[in-house]
């Protein structure tokens, strides 16, 4: 009972690791190919860095200069 | 006169069993870390109180009519962590892995933390007074996971009666990440390596950033559909934030939405820790386990990311696969910081959130394949 | 032609029962007394509406299957005023009255209110046609609370069919608060009493209003379980504010959560105002016992006061014992309008928290007292 | 093995139907139009990743059990369609009608679309393969009344198995309104009437803001209870904004709950998009006339406001009736546009604001009359 | 079996858009009245434009004043 | 039954009564026990003032800047 119960288990693991691999592995080629595809006909629309800015700080810049444009 | 009687017999102090006044404890102790230690308090303050309250003596707080028993009724159907994994996904920059999509790879190899749990909860299975079935195996260990919806999600479907535990244990690791996870990666790794400066992400374009939760989906539908609730709800809540047209539903996600179902969350969480449930050596047993899911998770990714290293035309600091755990954005976080120890010039926070949130990615596969397998 | 008959069939010009039309009359003034006498607009309106809706024929609207029905459910599982009453929690600051712990007795004279209104609801049952039982006569008297939710819970537990009136007479009552107290605190005390400075409150730590909701939460699970529901909820929504850590959660209660169960509750409570239950005599009984609960509550914080302020060593100024009912924050700004009257350089605000915070717990503790005797 | 034969049997490729794959790329197509084209993001986005969820094989995300399952209950009991009713009405400014109240003939001309498409769908009854009954032709004519939330409610109640078609092609043609109405109104009207000038509007004051929707609700109450649902929710919401004294529920309504509701809305919709229900003749009908009924109903706002400046004292561009259609703000903004083409100083977009909104009260009562005939 | 659909359609059509025209007139004929006595008897309280304020200038506003506020 | 109604309703008055003082006796004693071991063993920890600032006044300030602000 307890080793069928652990090579049940086993092979989970095997099957289970083996998806998790083959799932991101996929995602990798087809993410690849999709910015590949991206680059190459939309080239010009790039944001200027790796992430979004903090919405806080977008917020806080738009507030000063709603100020600033407010100024008499 | 009869009317005090019936009073007194109504008074916790009449009816207080010890199990519930150490329940009771239990909740105070979560509010303590969640209050004092800022123990991922979003959810262990919630998840402390509704401990508390449901242990409350016949006041029936968590039983049938009671409020809790009814909010539960939101974990139960999977509304509530799938609402949550959706205001998580809103939250998500997939930027810096989509910059470096290879750091996938220490997001899958970081998931390696649920199978050996798995394997590990029924090689307990020889201390007497433990009997972990297949379900409950499963269940602990995706608190390997570092996710603490999905592993609300995964427990409620395979083993409701752990989920108090198992939600306890998840958010309790995952709040002690700074504490568990430095010492392993400083075990795994030489100086040298922790120093390696990584080149820097190219820019990613808005486009990518709105195809990439589609393809995600696309992927999941075709491969394993039994991650697709999870994977679904994370990825419109992705999209909702990077196509920029829906602003307005992407931020009541990302804020009210999100809190109102968190405290509520929390609070269903907590009437699972009730005495009878929580109370017994199983519960020892998950605990043990899942710091030890945690552990091998985190030793697996740095692993991953050295063997990488050796391969890759770019150099990859090992530290970061630490963060394919997921535990999202504590997990990076360790490994910048750990990384500036040894190197003050290296910020490897950018270069963490990619295997950062591939390990939500991968636990939500590891997740589905469960609930295929063993569901 | 038969189309045109069926049409004029369904119109409410065929339908309307002079009963229904009544009813919607109580609503149009509801709406009148909310909008131009700024009366608790925030429930009142809601109220009105939903009294209207409720009682235009055919549409069904309140009946199975109709959106007023559905809502109600969430008054008859207690979910909506439990969810009040954590907002209402989370807005409050326990600040003056542990400033000032003694004021807590002024909070319980004010409750005498209560029990009195059940005497002389069961007394009432002399009238021919009044047959109030003791369910009934518990439900009416916790108008005499002075608390909304409070009211609105016990009510829905006890006799959900006096729903209506009850929650129309507690918040109408609550809005004339500032025509109701004034008389009767200016007939109980003397010009000389009514100008008495208090000393300044010392200042409160945070760990104290962190500590004190979860201390009022252990000794309610100690000492009446009963009322654990209501005061549980108000503690972990005052927590939640307290405590700093999770202000995104505490926030969304006290805003966006308690607006949307504002709206709800308000229209379930409307559908309440059909004509069957609250056109009968039942109803101008309640209305009566309510203003009295109202004007005996204030008299007992204001004796009560007179009393305290006999052997306090620090001067109390009886004014702020009306504020024993609770209605926050309407009575403290009553006491500290009327002694602005005799003295204008007296601010009795802050120092009419106390005892108004107080009257909360007070009315949630006798709601326990009723719902463990009687419910 | 057999795990990786279990876990083959679980694939979405394994278990795909070309249908189900067929409605996916259907999904695709809407979230496109939505991000792409900004058709209606706010509804097609949640609608088309509904449609794909529910399409994936295994998963079960619209089956018992499933998220989408839970919330399409929402739509089943109109609570849904309601709310957001609720919130159009707080965001509606009845201020132009109220200045121009002959403005209303034209929001009812413009529903004659509603009742042509009525006779549409049952003449196409002769096309082998559809069989639309009288409940089936009301639901789709409905689509008509340019107003998504009237049409969600009608088709749940009257034909839930058409809803995901009729929700579909409603919204469509909502952002299809700059393409669709233009031809029409310059082909029925000359370069002269384009070009007239309508006097300023007076101002109107508040206390006719607060009035207006309660005289509203009353009208709807008398002669048309089955209308009082929609009608009393988008009133309730129009109340809580103008009069001024419930601004915090107000803002709660047009903000965080019309968000999330869209959200659960939209997606449950989306869950009606699935290959047995939507993958069959009829929906080429509905689209077609869908169509159809948005020309006609346009193209008689026009020609009423043709008459109605023949007989008016005061002056009234005849593309203003094509605002009629309801569309809020949209068709509004195609009137002033195309004004704005024959006379660049003519700004027609308050004069349109009037019919705009006379638009959905007059589909509310066609739904009313529908409902109370069909249902 | 067609036919009879077809003239159910049509009644429902008449009956339909007359009550669609019945109802929005007794609404202007309702509203006329209303006006007119409001304008009488409480003829100072009116806004100043037709339409009230957009919520988001409000917002942009009260962001600014904090702004300035914040200022040391 | 009057009569029997009428003395249950004194019996719960008194008990509730009781009760109710009871409860809240007990509270001021450990609010106090609780502040005095507050202030010996956490003496530093003191907010500036007894209370918040109300909300309400928050917004009454903005709104009346508001007001001011829209003045021409
Ligand atoms: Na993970
Ligand atoms: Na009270
Ligand atoms: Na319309």
């Amino acid at each position: 009972m307890m080793n069928e119960m652990m090579s049940a288990g086993l092979e989970i693991m095997l099957v289970g690791m083996g998806t998790v691999f083959l799932f991101l592995a996929m995602l990798i080629v087809t993410v690849n190919i999709m910015s590949t595809l991206v680059q190459r006909f939309y080239p010009e629309i790039l944001t200027k860095s790796v992430t979004d800015i903090d919405p806080n700080v977008i917020a806080a810049i738009s507030a000063a200069v709603h100020q600033y444009r407010k100024k008499p | 006169m009869e009317n005090i009687i019936t009073l007194w017999h109504s008074t916790g102090l009449y009816n207080f069993s010890a199990a519930q006044a150490f329940m009771m404890l239990i909740g105070f102790l979560l509010l303590f870390l969640a209050i004092k230690k800022d123990f991922e308090p979003l959810l262990l303050l919630p998840i402390g109180f509704g401990a508390i309250l449901s242990n409350i003596p016949i006041a029936g707080i968590a039983d049938e009519g009671g409020i809790l028993h009814y909010l539960y009724l939101g974990i139960k159907t999977g509304i509530f962590p799938l609402l949550i994994f959706m205001g998580v996904g809103a939250m998500t920059d997939f930027g810096p892995m989509l910059a470096n999509p290879k750091t996938l790879f220490l997001g899958a190899a970081a998931q390696f933390g649920i199978f050996t749990t798995l394997l590990g909860a029924l090689a307990l299975n020889i201390v007497p007074g433990l009997d972990f079935n297949l379900k409950d195996a499963a269940a602990i260990a995706i608190i390997g996971g570092a996710d603490g919806p999905t592993a609300i999600y995964v427990a409620s479907k395979l083993a409701p009666d752990l989920l108090g535990a198992i939600a306890v244990a998840a958010y309790s690791y995952m709040a002690l990440v700074p504490l568990i996870q430095p010492p392993i990666m400083r075990a795994l790794t030489t100086e040298d390596e922790r120093k390696i400066e990584m080149t820097q992400l190219r820019p990613v374009s808005k486009i990518e950033k709105i195809i990439f939760p589609l393809m995600l989906l696309t992927l999941c539908a075709f491969l394993l559909p039994s991650a697709a609730p999870l994977v679904g709800m994370f990825c419109l809540g992705n999209l909702m934030n990077s196509c920029g047209v829906v602003e307005r539903l992407s931020k009541t996600v990302q804020n009210e939405l999100i809190n109102i179902v968190t405290i509520f969350l929390g609070l269903a969480v907590g009437s699972k820790l009730n005495a009878e449930d929580f109370l017994k050596i199983e519960t020892l047993g998950i605990l043990a386990l899942g710091a030890i899911a945690f552990c091998i998770g985190t030793a697996c990714g740095v692993i991953m990311a050295k063997i990488m290293n050796k391969f890759s035309d770019t150099p990859i600091n090992p530290l970061i696969g630490a963060a394919g755990v997921s535990a999202v954005p504590m997990a990076a976080r360790v490994a910048n910081k750990v990384g500036l120890e040894s190197n003050p010039h290296n910020f490897l926070l950018m270069h963490a959130m990619g295997p950062n949130v591939a390990g939500v990615i991968g636990s939500a596969v590891a997740a589905g394949v469960l609930l295929s397998l063993v569901g």
